[in-house]
């Protein structure tokens, strides 16, 4: 490898720009990866910013559970950001569809639709479970660059105390049904 | 001046090879100051540069026509115009230069709002052209202050060769030009709170909406590029004139980060105004300046 | 109760509210859709919300409109014959959007209304809450 | 010339997917129409796929913004249903959940107003506000987001430590009273992008039969908790603002000051909380053996009214129908009468006025 090709792999992995979609969230993935921008978790460090156009972003960051009108928004999105590209699936709806499972309006989960690379599980994620994220996405950017090889998808270890529904219930609330019936 | 000081001053310095990391200096300087007044880190020293490298890697959008030749053109020349205004810098004492170079310095500066107002058009989305729209307004607004102020300061000190109003003593009708000069700065730069033509929450990113990798690697220079310009137009004007190369460089560097600084800390404390208080603020303003000029320049008559 | 007396007077029927959960309501049959409409309006009440459920086969959709006066829930049943029902889009601003999701939710027919393009899944068919609809 | 400007689905104004397919003259909007249901999960046909318990952890995912108030709401309406009364220091606890949550939403909102003025300064001092709210809804739920506070007949958790939230409180209300109030009011570049935008007139506001902030900033004068007062609102002493504009500005402070009444009925809520148990009913209720009955419920979440029709069918382990009306589904259509007339460049501050939430709309 090149003194060019590792400067690129460096830079590539600090400057991961964002593309935020909402594929049918409850909101509170979104606001959760605004809060991550903001003075208590300020993901700006390591060089994250939130882009408006997704022909500046490197890194898809999508929430919810795939409604039926958001997969083709979605698709045309991918396929609007320029390579080498990453996406994360933040919190457990766009890798399971969550409690919505069963929904008819849904047509989930998201890598049924196009390659994800980092999953983040919660319900939400908290902040730092979703800068911890995208700095892997980041990471398989880079090397991504520099292998030329896809990378098989990476799931987060969980951050932070509760379940919050990213447990094993499979979106049936039976974590909630647990504790009643203890 | 002669042909080899000619192109070290535009390849080496104040030129590209100065300029170019200078740019991303200010770059930096500009998020790290927003960031500390918003209670926040910010982004690490160089993340410009590693921005700069990153979007060179990118793919690079598909572009055909003639169309998509200019739109691949006017980041290169809006590049290369901001390039050669700042290479007009007097940073040095006796450097050379000719005179006129005021002229083509304003003319070189104006090149990259023309670009991106180019650029927009012909990116042939609905929120480059509104950018774009924008854009043409806003520089039709702030211009006329800017050159304004530049013209009273010319006058004033009979000599539109950059070299010399350096080395002048400052009169009080320059600082006055300074100060219409760094009222105009944030529309230049699109900063808060002018900066419409890329208020992202209205139109996208405005013109730069269908731009993507190197391409953008270039908008992002060329703006830098136009930071060290301007900020070093007003330093030039601004600051005491020495002897000393190390010395003036010092100074010309300081005196651009405090105005780097001073921008900074006026758009992270102000909203975006909506286009038609913008253009009616600069109205006022030219209204103000226009008639503090032309008094002061009679008080001066009369006083001769 | 004062309130509830007006709107009696008004619709020029007897007291016949049963007060169920803090909602009072008005037993079906009583009193014709538009004309509530109407009063409603006039004594400036806030619409709130109409609910539709899908009864057992025989029986088929019923639907609740609910309007709000200073404070005091007031509930309206109707049961529908058939598929259809009146609108009240051109008396009542606010049924708007409730009228459209409830016709595509339950394909009910407010009758004397537009209702394209559907508010939630445009371009698809309507009948989306429909039991028969998940059999197949 | 008029022209069409799509706003959305995906617009970075935007944290929901929702259009706004907007006419234009020049940067004058003359016409706008709304589309939305890029949020449809069906929620209210897959309750009635749920049963008893199941069903409050589905709706606690209706929104991530307002939570709780829509789980307060269902286990409200299903308390109807079973004629469980819960515990008085339950419905303390229900009303320093609803109130805390009203906190955090409107902070928010101040934040995401200031983002769509420019002004990322306030926006990052509005957030980081936010979070010592987030730290009191932690600590007391465990988690940032969801916090499954309520269940039929009480609430889940305690509040162990009541003198922390005060102290937050305190902090909160001081911080709001120095800077985000008095830059919201007086910086003149924010001022100039508020005042006299957005307009909803009183008529209108009645007859489109808007809700919570965006009726109280348009001078209707309604609020759940003080007309039809529910958990423990009734004991409490505030005042419900009032503005008569009907514009952006008076949005905000109709907002500001709630923020400030809010932090009223905490500390009273607080220092009151009555000794005793948690919940009722656990073991003494079934559903199955019910009879076929229909409830409903009102509460005034941070964005107004939301109501609940929940009936349940006997015999049955599963809700026949939970019916769902969100504020903002009540109050967006407004916005057609709000954006006529604005400039471009005041329409996603004018739609975000009225806090929309769209996951709670479309459901």
């Amino acid at each position: 490898m090149n003194l060019w090709n590792k400067l690129m792999c460096y830079s590539r992995r600090r400057s991961p720009w964002l593309f935020h979609m909402n594929g049918g969230s409850c909101n509170g993935c979104d606001i959760e990866l605004i809060a991550s921008l903001t003075p208590r978790y300020d993901a700006e460090q390591l060089g994250v910013r939130l882009e408006g156009s997704p022909r500046h972003a490197d890194i898809l960051c999508i929430t919810g559970p795939i409604t039926h009108n958001a997969v083709g928004a979605i698709k045309v999105v991918y396929d609007q950001v320029f390579g080498p590209k990453a996406v994360v699936a933040i919190g457990s709806c766009p890798a399971t569809t969550n409690v919505f499972i069963e929904s008819r309006t849904l047509d989930g989960p998201l890598n049924k639709h196009i390659p994800v690379d980092v999953f983040v599980p919660g319900c939400p994620p908290r902040p730092d479970a979703i800068i911890q994220g995208v700095a892997k996405a980041a990471e398989i950017l880079a090397e991504r660059a520099s292998k030329k090889l896809p990378v098989a998808p990476v799931v987060m270890p969980l951050v932070g105390e509760g379940c919050g529904g990213a447990c094993a219930c499979g979106g049936s609330g039976g974590c909630a049904t647990k504790e009643v019936q203890a | 001046m002669n042909m080899t000081t000619a192109l070290a001053r535009l390849l080496i310095f104040p030129g590209l090879l100065f300029a170019i990391p200078g740019a991303w200096f200010i770059l930096w300087v500009e998020r790290k100051a927003v960031a500390l007044m918003q209670g926040r880190i910010g982004p690490p020293f160089m993340q410009p540069f590693f921005d700069f490298i990153k979007l060179l890697g990118k793919d690079t959008p598909p572009r055909e026509g003639i169309g998509g030749m200019l739109m691949k053109a006017w980041p290169l020349i809006a590049v290369s115009a901001a390039a050669g205004a700042v290479g007009l810098l007097p940073v040095l004492p006796s450097s050379g230069g000719f005179e006129g170079d005021l002229i083509l310095l304003l003319a070189l500066l104006e090149v990259p709002s023309m670009c991106i107002i180019a650029a927009g058009f012909s990116s042939r989305s609905i929120f480059g052209e509104i950018g774009s729209a924008r854009e043409a307004v806003l520089s039709v607004s702030y211009n006329i202050v800017f050159l304004l102020a530049i013209l009273s300061i010319a006058a004033s000190q009979h000599t539109f060769s950059l070299e010399t109003l350096a080395q002048l003593p400052a009169s009080p009708l320059r600082w006055l030009g300074v100060l219409a000069l760094l009222i105009c700065l944030p529309a230049k730069l699109h900063l808060n709170p002018f900066s419409l033509p890329n208020a992202e929450q209205e139109i996208y990113s405005g013109p730069m909406t269908e731009y993507a990798g190197p391409e953008l690697a270039m908008w992002e220079l060329s703006h830098g590029l136009e930071w060290v310009a301007a900020t070093g137009l007003v330093a030039t004007l601004a600051a005491p004139h020495v002897t000393f190369g190390w010395l003036a460089i010092l100074i010309f560097v300081a005196f651009s980060f405090g105005i780097v600084l001073m921008l900074s800390a006026v758009a992270s404390a102000t909203a975006r105004l909506a286009i038609d208080t913008t253009v009616r603020f600069y109205w006022q303003v030219t209204l103000i300046f226009a008639v503090l000029a032309i008094s002061s320049a009679l008080f001066m008559r009369f006083r001769s | 109760m004062t309130q509830l007396k007006a709107i009696s007077e008004k619709l020029g029927i007897e007291n016949p509210w049963v007060d169920k959960g803090g909602v009072q309501w008005l037993e079906p049959g009583t009193v014709s859709l538009r004309e509530l409409a109407r009063a409603m309006n006039e004594l400036q009440a806030r619409f709130i919300t109409i609910t539709a459920y899908q009864l057992p086969k025989v029986e088929g959709l019923k639907l609740e409109y609910h309007w709000d006066m200073n404070g005091q829930l007031l509930g309206f049943p109707f049961k529908l014959a058939g598929n259809s029902i009146e609108s009240i889009y051109d008396l009542c601003e606010a049924v708007d959007w409730i009228e459209r999701e409830i016709h595509e939710e339950y394909s009910i027919d407010f009758s004397g209304r537009e209702y394209e393009p559907l508010l939630l899944r445009q371009g698809d068919t309507s009948g989306v809450n429909l039991r028969e609809e998940v059999a197949k | 010339m008029s022209y069409k400007i799509p706003m959305g689905p995906y617009h970075p104004a935007l944290e929901e997917p929702y259009k706004l397919d907007l006419i234009c003259t020049g940067e004058t909007v003359t016409d706008a129409k709304l589309h939305i249901g890029f949020n449809f999960r069906g929620i209210e046909h897959l309750a009635e796929t749920r049963n008893y318990i199941q069903v409050i952890a589905l709706m606690e995912r209706v929104c991530g913004i307002c939570s709780n108030i829509h789980t307060l709401t269902l286990c409200q309406a299903m308390e109807g249903l079973t004629a469980l009364t819960p515990p008085p220091r339950a419905q303390y606890i229900r009303v320093v959940m609803a109130e805390l949550e009203r906190l955090h939403s409107h902070v928010l909102w101040a934040g995401i107003a200031a983002k769509l003025m420019g002004f990322k300064t306030m926006f990052m001092t509005c957030f980081e506000l936010r979070e010592k709210v987030m730290d009191i809804l932690q600590a007391i739920s465990g988690n940032r987001v969801n916090y499954s506070m309520n269940r039929v007949g009480g609430v889940n958790r305690d509040i162990d430590d009541p003198q922390a939230v005060l102290k937050m409180i305190d902090a909160l209300e001081a911080e709001m009273l120095r800077t985000v109030i008095p830059i919201f009011t007086t910086s003149s570049t924010a001022r100039s992008r508020c005042a006299g935008i957005g307009v909803l007139t009183h008529a209108k506001a009645i007859s489109c039969g808007v809700v919570g902030p965006v009726a109280r900033a348009s001078g209707v004068g309604q609020d759940i908790r003080k007309a039809a007062p529910y958990a423990a609102y009734g004991e409490m002493e505030f005042d419900v603002p009032v503005q008569p504009d009907g514009d952006v500005k008076a949005r905000l402070l109709v907002r500001a000051l709630e923020i400030m009444e809010s932090c009223k009925i905490l500390r009273q809520a607080l220092s009151k909380l009555p000794p005793g148990e948690l919940f009722v009913g656990d073991g003494k209720f079934d559903f199955t053996k019910m009879v076929t009955t229909t409830s409903t419920s009102r509460v005034e979440a941070p964005r107004g009214e939301v109501m609940y029709s929940v009936s349940w069918k006997e015999g049955s382990r599963n809700p026949a129908r939970v019916h769902v009306r969100t504020p903002t589904f009540a109050v967006m259509p407004a916005i057609r009468w709000m954006v006529l007339g604005a400039r471009l460049a005041d329409t996603p501050l004018i739609q975000a006025s009225i806090d929309p939430c769209y996951s709670c709309t479309d459901r």
